[in-house]
């Protein structure tokens, strides 16, 4: 049986786990955006959307969506007790000022560095659009990108230095994905856990820069596998 | 609401309020549309969704350049215009639109940015090195008129706004020499709690009574 | 019997005829201080404190005063219906973003080119403060001054160049005096006004820069001769 | 009281809200006094109201430098120690104090002004042109500590402040390390309405209840 990597809801499962209790937390589109249905039940996280609020909660039920409360993708959310609406200035006043424990967001390339680039492919047809990101990660005081380890036609995805449009430099902490999650450290990249079934020799065979390792890395710890 | 924009000459520079489908001014841009000034310079988050939002003002060909963070796939006249190269954009990142705004309107007229260092958003702008940290110079950005939606105004130009529609109304406000607001009322003068209006009246020119339109 | 000059009520009440009907108005301390008490009744003007308040009415009665509702010289106030608070950033996003349209200081010194100085006489005692002033008279879309033509040892106030510490430059619109208006043009000082049983010659003499005026200059109007 | 205030440190930067007698955190101060911590650099309005505000605190010299736009003739103990040399004074528009503290927040490291230019204020600060007027450049400004006073919390921290007590307090909050607020009451979380909420929870990381102490 060929092993199996893990699968996008997986990768957001293993995500949920770097959630402190208490956190205030933005998370971006893609696989980020499953997350939130992963958070332990013992953990409280206080969702931020940079249209303007703090305290989200899940997606509003059918027949009850409210078009003026919205997520930053355009989906009808609930609120949590506690919650504040703002501007979307004060909202990145909360991103650019280093005010939010976490981001997450999706990736394109991540460079050993940290590089990230998310929002765009070259030569892709259109004008692109940064949205947020820009500002969220240049400001997170912890940023995780979540993302498949190679793109669809088998490209590694970490590498040595970013060749599509850079979203920010020296921002990316964490990389989890479908293979492994990967510390960004002062000394490179650093190996912390493999997806269940792989060795760090397979990972490393997909990742373009050196990764640093103890001699025994956990395997990832989920719950559905 | 055609007389609240009846005075937007061709070439303006107009700022729309609105993000994610929420607390857009629909009914005045609808009014811009019939009104038909062109060549208009536009700053809005996104750039329409099909004929709704600002894409029928792209669809009439109103519009020459535009700052936005993320015109939208579902952009569809826009993107067409800008693979033609009939429109010109200018992409800036989303927290950076909003405070350049706030800069135009609180008297700031550049602000050094940690935003986009290292990027294509970099490019042709002044770096800088701050206590050690790479940093980018953005300047302010204003407009002639801001069209915004708010859920409520008292006579005077008081607003409140209504969950996520609030998004970047309030600032427009403040960044514009005319801004129009589109309510969903309008209450006596003094009815509004002092302690929570959002926009003082300050910063309200005209003010549009209408039913609220929602472009899923 | 020899001529009056201005009470500073009359300064104030002379200056309350400049303020138009809805205009938004900033009143500094000193002379400023007394002209809400002369607007004329069928005019309505919003007057803000940069403490954070757009719409203050006059000053609380006895026994009525709430300390949290003070303006900026601590005087508990009352508000008229539409007035609004915020933050004291938001306060002065109004008054440097130039959306006040009539602001109101006292003066130490004007000098001809419309340089201001107001907040500290030359070796006073004390470290001085600079308060809100610099920033209002940056921002006015119209900033008058308002003080005695000359100061208490009998120096002219109205000068070729600030010997004081400025508090901004080239920023006054008008000066309205015990004496005289008089307005500041790119032409130099222009001379609007005089007071009642005044020549614009005695009003040059105690003014150090040039005066231009028309040949018939109108006497200051006031109800309280 | 005290135990909010007990890790704050000699040679702290320590803000304070207030102004005009209103929206001072008084409490917090005398618990600061009562610590006793020495050497502090301080940013406020003012300088006190002889023992009242922050009186006490340079009666008790904890206090070795400040930054204020108006220290004010009441300030009694801190003129007598700036006549002496004993404290330092770094004199700021109030619009510009309230805008440099924002800056920190909002993560913006230095911004062009209009205020002070050809002033004493201007003096060793960076002038540029443009746009064809003059300009200073600002640095931003940040604390380990602000201390602020707010009418109401939710036990979350979530903020609502009460008539002109708000003034400083909203903006300090998002300019330091560590925001400690006094306010009048706690409330459960969720009574507070979200839409008038001004001061988000993210900003607080204490509270103290106590009965507001006000100075004339």
């Amino acid at each position: 049986m060929p092993k199996a990597r893990l699968t996008r809801e997986q990768i957001a499962e293993r995500a949920a786990l770097e959630l402190p209790d208490g956190a205030y937390v933005n998370l971006g589109w893609g696989i980020p955006n499953l997350i939130a249905a992963y958070v332990p039940k013992d953990v409280v996280v206080y969702f931020h959307s940079e249209n303007g609020i703090l305290g989200m909660g899940p997606r509003a039920k059918a027949g009850e969506e409210d078009y003026d409360l919205v997520d930053a993708m355009k989906v009808p959310v609930t609120l949590v007790p506690g919650a504040a609406y703002f501007s979307q200035v004060d909202a990145h006043v909360m991103t650019r000022g280093g005010h939010l424990d976490i981001c997450i967001l999706g990736g394109l390339q991540v460079s050993e560095r940290g590089d990230l680039a998310n929002w765009r492919v070259p030569g892709a047809k259109g004008a692109g659009g940064i949205g947020g990101a820009m500002d969220i990660s240049v400001g997170a005081e912890k940023l995780i990108v979540t993302m498949e380890h190679n793109s669809k036609d088998g490209q590694r995805k970490i590498v040595t230095a970013c060749s599509y449009p850079l979203t920010a430099i020296e921002c990316v902490n964490t990389i989890i994905t479908d293979l492994a999650v990967i510390d960004v450290t002062t000394d490179g990249l650093v190996l912390r856990e493999v997806a269940p079934g792989f060795t760090p020799e397979e990972v490393q065979e997909q990742t373009e820069p050196k990764l640093r390792c103890s001699e025994n890395v956990p395997e990832m710890a989920l719950r559905t596998k | 609401m055609d007389l609240a924009v009846a005075d937007v000459p061709d070439g303006a520079i107009v700022m729309f309020g609105g993000f994610g489908g929420a607390g857009f001014p629909n009914n005045l841009i609808q009014g811009l549309a019939r009104r038909g000034a062109r060549n208009l310079r536009v700053i809005s988050n996104n750039c329409g969704t099909g004929d709704g939002e600002l894409g029928i003002l792209f669809k009439n060909r109103q519009i020459r350049h535009v700052v936005a963070a993320f015109p939208g796939p579902g952009a569809t006249y826009f993107q067409q215009q800008f693979d033609a190269g009939e429109v010109e954009l200018e992409l800036v990142p989303q927290g950076i639109l909003c405070e350049r705004m706030r800069a135009f309107g609180a008297g700031i007229p550049a602000f050094y940015s940690p935003v986009g260092v290292g990027t294509d958003v970099a490019k042709g702008k002044e770096e800088r090195v701050i206590r050690g940290k790479r940093y980018i110079l953005e300047q302010a950005l204003g407009a002639d008129y801001a069209f915004i939606k708010a859920y409520r105004a008292d006579r005077m130009g008081n607003l409140v706004y209504r969950k996520a529609a609030r998004n970047f109304n309030p600032i427009m406000a403040t960044a514009a020499k005319i801004t129009i607001v589109e309510v969903d009322e309008v209450v006596e003068t003094g009815t509004l709690d002092p302690e929570t209006i959002v926009t003082p009246s300050i910063y309200v020119d005209r003010i549009v009574v209408a039913k609220g339109i929602h472009n899923a």
